[in-house]
């Protein structure tokens, strides 16, 4: 299967790019998807998206409980740190 | 009329948007309107705000229905920019038309507390040279718990 | 930048206004308008507004400096109508720019509520051919009891 | 002394004219102007000035008992009656 990760914000700054596709031969469950970003990012990168306040997003539509994700062929899944305001 | 909620890539010019959507509501009795631009003079040299494509402007549409089902409103406008904005260039524009007075000030306030402490944009700002993200605000928070 | 307060006896555009007022203050984050405009669509043919020179405009301007003095304002704008105006026709406007955007929206609601039930107008409609005077509103009252 | 009547909004209507010039031997106190009113106008404009919500002003300055003024040579004497608001 092959999805999109995008980084919205400062988590842009910190993968040092907007997005990623990411192959793999089956659907990835969060903690696969940590790894994954694990071995192709800076740590920085792994240790923000685990934050409470960071949500996440697949294919425009929030999560719930990003513990129970499963990202499959042709999804985009978005990484979502805390709104600006003001 | 319906919700006219837009996301603009582009510089805008409020009083034009206004001026064709009071135009638009002859029967509505007032007008309520915000216009938020970027702040001249305390050191920003720019502004950028990014957004979600899939998300944004979805949530603000969202946001314009609720306004809508909570006041009872004659027109709502909702304008936002995304991108690099200059000093004195507008961010946001709001207005509300309603036949009462009361119902267009605390629709207009509603959408802006909500607009900017819900809204999916990341903001950043230059100052000398060097961009630095803007965190969240007590204040926004504080701002959208008036509502209930 | 001062207060601008005006008492006119033509018709105004009420965008042009509220454009020229913002682009004098790029300094301030956020600008709040009321814009209060003859109804349409309801019977009314035609509104009178009758003032007395100097009663009218002078309290007008005490008005903007109550305001001023209760907030942090960058620039304030009342303008007003006297004379015959048409339905659709602008009545009013109020701009109030500040740095905190809860600062412009409470200093315009505020001159709007005293600009409504205390400024010296006597206002009368025409409907059928026939003209009749408007009585003041219990609302009024209660608006402006908000203020304290 | 001479001095002037002005009557705002509906007293306008009352009058049958916007204004009315006054002459007389000497100073007018409040009873003296409701008295030159009823000989010169029909009577509702007495009966409708002489009304609590009806506020005066001399020159452009609201008085604030009305039964206290006196009106001097070339003095603007305003009738007030409530205003429209809404």
């Amino acid at each position: 299967m092959r999805a999109k990760l995008v980084f919205l914000g400062r988590l842009e700054d910190v993968a040092g790019r907007a997005g990623e596709d990411i192959a793999a031969s089956a659907p990835l469950d969060w903690y696969d998807v940590i790894g994954w970003l694990g071995g192709h990012f800076p740590p920085e990168l792994a240790d923000a998206v685990v934050s409470e306040k960071v949500r996440v997003a697949i294919n425009g539509a929030l999560v719930a409980d990003k513990y129970e994700l499963v990202l499959a062929d042709g999804d985009e899944l978005a990484f979502l740190p805390p709104v600006s305001g003001g | 009329m319906g919700n006219d909620v837009r996301l603009l890539a582009a510089a805008f010019d409020p009083a034009a948007l206004l001026g064709a959507f009071t135009a638009e509501l002859p029967h509505a009795g007032g007008v309520v309107s915000f216009l938020g631009q970027v702040r001249a003079g305390e050191g920003v040299e720019a502004l950028e705000l990014r957004h979600y494509e899939p998300l944004t402007l979805p949530a603000m549409c969202d946001l314009a229905k609720r306004v809508r089902g909570r006041w009872d409103l004659d027109g709502l406008l909702i304008v936002h920019r995304s991108g690099t904005m200059m000093p004195g260039e507008p961010i946001v524009l709001v207005a509300a038309a309603a036949r009462h007075r009361r119902d267009a000030f605390a629709a207009a306030d509603y959408a802006m507390d909500h607009l900017k402490s819900e809204s999916w944009f990341w903001k950043r700002e230059r100052r000398d040279g060097q961009w630095h993200w803007i965190e969240p605000r007590e204040q926004d928070f504080e701002d959208i718990a008036r509502w209930g």
